[in-house]
């Protein structure tokens, strides 16, 4: 098992632009059964002569089963597909696009209560399981091994950065997950630590946070109640000046609880095992497993 | 995006928000005239981007409209350096007068984002005016907070349970209802991701009147905020951040350091960041070039990279995921050999198509340095600063 | 609460929508007026709260500024009748001049609160114009409609399904969109009930125009839109309906009746017109006293009943629940004696307190038959019926 | 058992002006158990010198475990009453007030999707179950026999007209909810049918009806799939003409299926009796037991 995603997923594309093109096509040749595009101008054309367009999500859904699907559209159209995505009540909806308005992530995160649909991002680079050649999103196929580690991650580099490590040292991961970078988002890492806790296959568990909020915190906490799997975490930001908003629109040290030292403090206190740096993550896992 | 206090308040006016009597002017001559036209008595405040600017003998009470005159003389067209704007300050170019209001007691009152909550969140606090963060961080008993729902807006119920707990007379009591409403609705309307009014004053009539007040728009909304977008003052931000934001890319300038770090995704950004520090060198800046990246926008990210006199050397770390890297291989080039650039370059390049990139740049005659992983960039920087006649910490 | 077309137009003006050249006048030389202003051929059109003016002959196309003149000396000043009006129609006091619009196709487009899907819906149809309710009914295949999201609005990605339906001109595809959203700005902020555009047409050069609107304002919300109870026009309603309206109290005439019936509660009102009609006996009209009631309102309910020149008997039906019966009956009594009424009162009266005030009743000098349930409700109205001397039916 | 409401329920009361304080008093004569009353300025006082008052909802809830909320408060204030006991968990909100704006109610439906509590009204006379002594709302308890017939009704005074002649009959009633007469309101005819189907002490169902909207022949298409009880109904306004407002809010025949003839076809059409006129409920009954 993994979680998340399995091999009755069947995903949508929404937005295939010059990226989304791109993307989709890696997805694809690493084995997702990519079964429909969405855009409301190409219906009954064909997207890389194969796959369906539709006008509608709902049509893609009713047409072709599909019940995960991906976002490449720019911001400003971003959050009315989340919607149509939510309101097709896919199981899955993963949105990549970075630059969404927080007033319209808002609105999202309080539609979404209750719905069947859960999100992961937008700002991300969305879910990978190895194990079934299965991707939603822009996570490198070739640097992923099938094996028994999870990762979530607010950043979309540095999870790469981690899965390559984790590779690098013979091992493997069970399900990646980059839930955004973005102040507002989806799933939280408390979400996805609690699918990894309940995944048999999943094994220990790596955290990837970083300055801004008090996500992690969060995380530590839960962890600290709800976790028997080990968790390597590693926190970016250590060095970065206060109140300078370092790229990711979430990543604003304001006040104290946004501080890197303070997540690391947090999550050791609750047992977790620091990777001091990015660099020393498989080191750290090496270490512990 | 922020704007001027000025603009700040004109915005919030629109939502029939009062504030005292104010005009801004460019010139002393214009400062006498509007002091003069408020009856002599005024405050006068320099117009930049930043808060702490009281204390930097930025704002005055002035007795008469020549004071006003001698005053704004001294800081118009100066650089107002306060504890927020790093050393070089920022520039002021006008000021705003405003007619002198009798002070009984001094709130803070904001309306920010809760990443936490998810929502929009009403903070005051009993004790307002200057030095409110140490007040938010020292004195959480005065600190009072209401959730508004983004779907239903402001609840009256808890509305009301806020409003009691501020202990306003009578008077301020019903103004401040009017009030919050009002900046709600300026908030929403405005994909704002803060007002602040600091300070929110009971005056002599124990009336609730806002004096100051500061406006944060989101950057990502301004597509949608034309009027907004219009009241946008670059002379009050970086230039190299500005042009990089031109180019839909994120550049920061950092003090203290030499190596200038191009990146991709602000989580690797700041983990190079923290690479690097942790091996005893330090970022002078960094650049992210995102996730869609094309050869027009890494030259031009290039450009902003070496113009910055600080950097010594060039930090590349990559993971090319929605990127490509020999995409971005391509423009690393073109740029360095269109700017003649020297300066050494220490390269850390993986993800999509990360194979063939590597392919181009060691095709290519750059002064370049491959790391295979990260522990091998700590080392290549460590060499590279001892090499480094320029060292400067 | 219905408005005027006029004031239906500059409503929706005020969110943006554009409307033909138009103006509203009140004397025939105002008419000539304007229609001289407009260039002479103009639509003339009466303002009265009703549809159906079109084939009521209440609205002309004028070839000049004199025809115009003379078509709204006929017409102004007078009663208007329509197939909604009822016999007695409306009084017009003023005219709405437009200059023309070349049509190339009429359709129809509404706004309204669906209490099934409890939302707002948006229903289009292909063909608008006149008779639009037989379109609805009779030819389903040309209806679109588009439900709305009470908390985020209008959605983009329904929008666009929704208008692609309309199969509309390029030029009109991209009208249509803002108008959309400024029709459902205008519902929301001003608590709209119905909005329709009819027609709403393609013009010569392929423009999307609202030719005609009508808008409807949910009665119960006036309290919170100060602006639009201003648009009241008192001489469009039925004058005992807007009296009664006035004490909180709902008053409906019926045609062809002569018992007045009082009760309290709207589904014991259709109740007792349903057992006074199977009965062979037919309402005047009833008039619900409502939930929570006092003295005072129930003697102006009483005084409106008998003002009706049709009634020849009462029949009282309460069932108190939040209203108390002893206080109903005291104020049945008090208006009886002070309007000197000798009409025959039937009276079914249970619930709340209703022992006293049947004692009441009993102890008064009223013309009193008690009824004990409803089955002898039936029994007492025909009798009555029979003794009537004036039965009209 | 009864339905909504049992021996645990503890009645919390917003709203005590002229009418409220009446109803209150004698809601407790009957035997209710209302436990607190909510005023924003009146924290610290008691009504009838013994129900203390707190200055929300959720206070009131912590300090004397209401669990059923109900609301006289005036129209322009219900929305946010109605809020509030929903944002405070209550199982029951019952809203007497009449005259709330249709938007109100409509983001109010939109709001409770998927949230604990369960509206009923508003603009009804609430619900009683005369087996408990215990009523919310205003139905005079003195009419009420305990028995087994449900009654479920959009007219408030309907409701008690079929109530007294039930008791009239010498049967009695299990619990009686009276719906609203508003176009948009809490609890439908279909939801109580569901809980009286499965309310073990309630035989039989009447069912009280009036013109306008289609609610009706949902409750027939509800009962055709779902309800075996037998159900007795009455359609008010069969005679009214059509366009007019006839008191209600809900109580407008615009087009064919808001007809009285259209919604007593479709019930009959489903088995269920039909009680030609009001005065005909008690006698119809009798008739099919």
């Amino acid at each position: 098992m993994t979680i998340l995603l399995d091999k009755n997923t069947k995903v949508l594309v929404q937005g295939v632009g010059r990226d989304g093109s791109f993307q989709t096509i890696k997805s694809i040749e690493y084995g997702t059964n990519v079964v429909s595009c969405v855009h409301p101008n190409r219906k009954d054309q064909f997207f890389q002569e194969k796959i369906p367009f539709f006008g509608s999500v709902k049509e893609a859904v009713e047409k072709t089963g599909a019940n995960a699907g991906v976002i490449y559209v720019p911001a400003p159209f971003a959050m009315d597909a989340i919607i149509e995505q939510i309101d097709a009540d896919l199981d899955v909806c993963v949105c990549i696009t970075e630059g969404i308005p927080i007033h319209d992530m808002m609105m999202i995160k309080n539609y979404i209560k209750n719905k069947k649909t859960k999100l992961i991002g937008p700002n991300c680079p969305g879910i990978i399981s190895p194990k079934l050649n299965l991707k939603i999103g822009i996570i490198p196929g070739n640097i992923c091994n099938p094996g028994n580690i999870g990762v979530v991650s607010r950043s979309g580099t540095l999870t790469y950065e981690a899965i390559a490590q984790i590779s690098e040292i013979g091992m493997g991961q069970s399900t990646c997950v980059g839930i955004g970078g973005d102040p507002i988002h989806g799933l939280s890492y408390v979400d996805v630590l609690k699918m990894f806790e309940e995944d048999p296959e999943t094994k220990a568990i790596v955290l990837i946070g970083e300055i801004g909020g008090t996500k992690e915190q969060s995380a530590a906490e839960y962890i600290s109640n709800n976790v028997a799997k080990p968790v390597i975490f590693t926190i970016a930001g250590s060095t970065a000046p206060p109140g300078k908003r370092m790229g990711h629109a979430g990543a604003v040290i304001n006040g104290k609880m946004g501080l890197a030292s303070e997540k690391i403090l947090a999550l050791k206190k609750v047992g977790a095992y620091h990777a001091e740096d990015l660099s020393k993550i498989g080191e750290t896992i090496k270490q512990i497993l | 995006m922020n704007i001027h206090e000025y603009q700040a308040r004109n915005l919030l006016e629109k939502h029939n928000i009062k504030f005292p009597k104010g005009k801004v002017g460019s010139t002393p001559k214009e400062i006498y005239n509007i002091a003069k036209s408020f009856g002599g008595k005024v405050m006068v405040k320099a117009q930049i981007h930043s808060g702490g600017r009281g204390k930097a003998g930025g704002v005055k009470i002035c007795n008469s409209p020549s004071e006003a005159k001698e005053f704004s003389k001294k800081i118009i067209n100066t650089r107002l350096i306060t504890n927020q704007t790093g050393p070089e300050g920022y520039l002021v170019e006008k000021m705003f007068v405003t007619e002198i209001t009798n002070i009984k007691k001094e709130l803070y009152l904001s309306l920010l984002i809760d990443p936490d909550s998810e929502c929009p969140v009403f903070i005051a606090s009993l004790h307002g005016g200057m030095d409110i963060e140490k007040t938010v961080e020292s004195n959480q008993a005065n600190i009072v907070k209401m959730n508004c729902d983004p779907l239903v807006g402001i609840k009256p119920y808890k509305l009301k349970q806020f409003v009691d707990k501020l202990n306003l007379p009578k008077e301020g009591n019903s103004q401040i209802v009017s009030l919050l409403n009002n900046i709600y609705k300026a908030f929403i309307n405005n994909d704002c991701s803060l007002i602040e009014i600091n300070p929110l004053v009971i005056d002599d009539n124990e009336n609730l009147v806002p004096l100051d007040c500061k406006i944060t728009i989101d950057d990502d909304a301004l597509f949608r905020n034309e009027e907004i977008l219009k009241l946008r003052d670059i002379n009050q931000e970086n230039i190299m951040e500005t042009r990089a934001k031109d180019y839909d890319l994120a550049y920061v300038k950092l003090t203290g350091g030499n190596v200038g770090c191009m990146v991709n995704g602000a989580g690797l950004a700041m983990a190079t960041m923290d690479i690097t520090t942790k091996s005893g060198c330090y970022p002078a800046n960094f650049l992210d070039v995102g996730g869609s990246t094309d050869k027009e926008k890494i030259k031009e990210a290039f450009r902003i990279l070496i113009s910055d006199q600080d950097v010594k050397y060039i930090l590349i770390n990559l993971f090319a995921g929605i990127a490509k890297a020999d995409l971005i291989s391509e423009g690393i080039v073109e740029a360095n050999n269109e700017l003649n650039n020297e300066l050494p370059i220490i390269v850390s390049m993986r993800g999509t198509n990360s194979e063939s990139g590597f392919e181009i740049l060691k095709n290519s005659n750059l002064n370049l340095y491959v790391a295979n992983n990260l522990g091998t960039v700590s080392k290549l920087l460590l060499e590279l600063e001892k090499q480094n006649d320029n060292f400067i910490r």
